[in-house]
């Protein structure tokens, strides 16, 4: 499942809504991972652009990997505006098996910041400042140049 | 016409071109030269599937998203 | 911070209560693991004995080891019984790098497994029958044969 | 008088024995049938810590604790 959401995310509902949506599923692990927004360098806050087509798609090509171990994925991210110790992103896999659960957790989240279109900027001075250097170029990039 | 989107912060409207590869498209940009940075570390969808070959054939309708460097999270 | 708790743990009181103790305190990661009792093999719940000496010297001992990366961990337990689908057993890093949370939640849940003196039972009919096939012996088992 | 606990599954109630050695308590032990079973699979700590000696010196006060194989969560 995965859920978009203008501005901050409200952990707790999140959170709560997807452990009661899976606790009689007679998965063994439930393991959400929450980003919260640093308060550094000066920012006030983050914000997020995001392509929502090829989102979606990464997101279905995980989720049948994970079927495949008898595992579940969610997902939730912000557009728009996040202000510094809040929420913009949390993920969360559900597993019959531990270790299954654990090894999602670390490839799924890695695996969104290597891939996810999305786009995130510093709010400084409340103007959008492009993260470009903490941003990791696509697989092909370059290919007009 | 191709429908062109420069996504995130490439943040430019939409055009429409008249291409039959990406090659043309290549081509159409490499004297804008605001947007020859992005073009080195921008990868190319092609209805919403990345692509990495120039001679990928482009049909009338069909939309070509450049994608810069991401960050989510 | 280690809490044990008589019978099922609250899941979203304490993760949600761990969530607002960290969330302003500018750690980038919040990542709760959450055990989920499985119905499987007839049994209708499970039930925990814990030396709690030698579990506060484990745990403290990570708590070091997380303190020198920057981390923080946190692990809530059960004593006694605990019903099929209700959590025995939640443990949470915070950290304000997500790799060192990936990470942690990871070797920590692991070593849990391996080293917490907590014993298990099944409840079968209304007994307690200990799930040694499960269980793993502590380093220095033997000693005394 | 040391205190030896038998933990968890092994339920059975504390002693208080009078040795000098994890050495003596191996000995003392050895035909206690029910036990023996459990000896192979069971840790030992002195005073909360897990020792790997045989030779670890015991004083008067010492708590022994014998503990079986572990499953938490």
């Amino acid at each position: 499942m995965l859920e978009l959401h203008d501005g901050p995310l409200h952990v707790e509902e999140i959170t709560n809504r997807w452990f009661n949506e899976m606790r009689d599923k007679n998965y063994g692990a439930y393991i959400p991972f929450i980003g919260i927004v640093r308060d550094e360098q000066g920012i006030s806050g983050l914000s997020f652009d995001i392509y929502e087509p090829i989102l979606n798609s990464w997101f279905e090509t995980w989720q049948e990997k994970a079927k495949k171990e008898g595992a579940y994925l969610l997902m939730a991210h912000s557009r728009g505006d996040v202000p510094n110790h809040t929420s913009s992103y949390i993920s969360a896999v559900v597993s019959p098996q531990r270790k299954v659960a654990l090894k999602f957790i670390n490839d799924f989240v890695e695996d969104f910041k290597a891939s996810a279109p999305i786009w995130k900027y510093d709010l400084i001075d409340g103007k959008r400042v492009y993260a470009k250097e903490r941003s990791t170029a696509l697989k092909g990039a370059g290919l007009l140049k | 016409m191709a429908k062109i989107e420069f996504l995130g912060p490439l943040n430019r409207e939409s055009i429409e071109v008249d291409i039959s590869s990406l090659n043309d498209l290549k081509e159409m940009f490499k004297d804008d030269t605001e947007l020859v940075e992005w073009l080195e570390i921008c990868a190319v969808a092609v209805n919403d599937a990345l692509v990495c070959s120039l001679d990928t054939k482009i049909e009338s309708n069909d939309k070509i998203s450049l994608l810069p460097p991401v960050c989510g999270g």
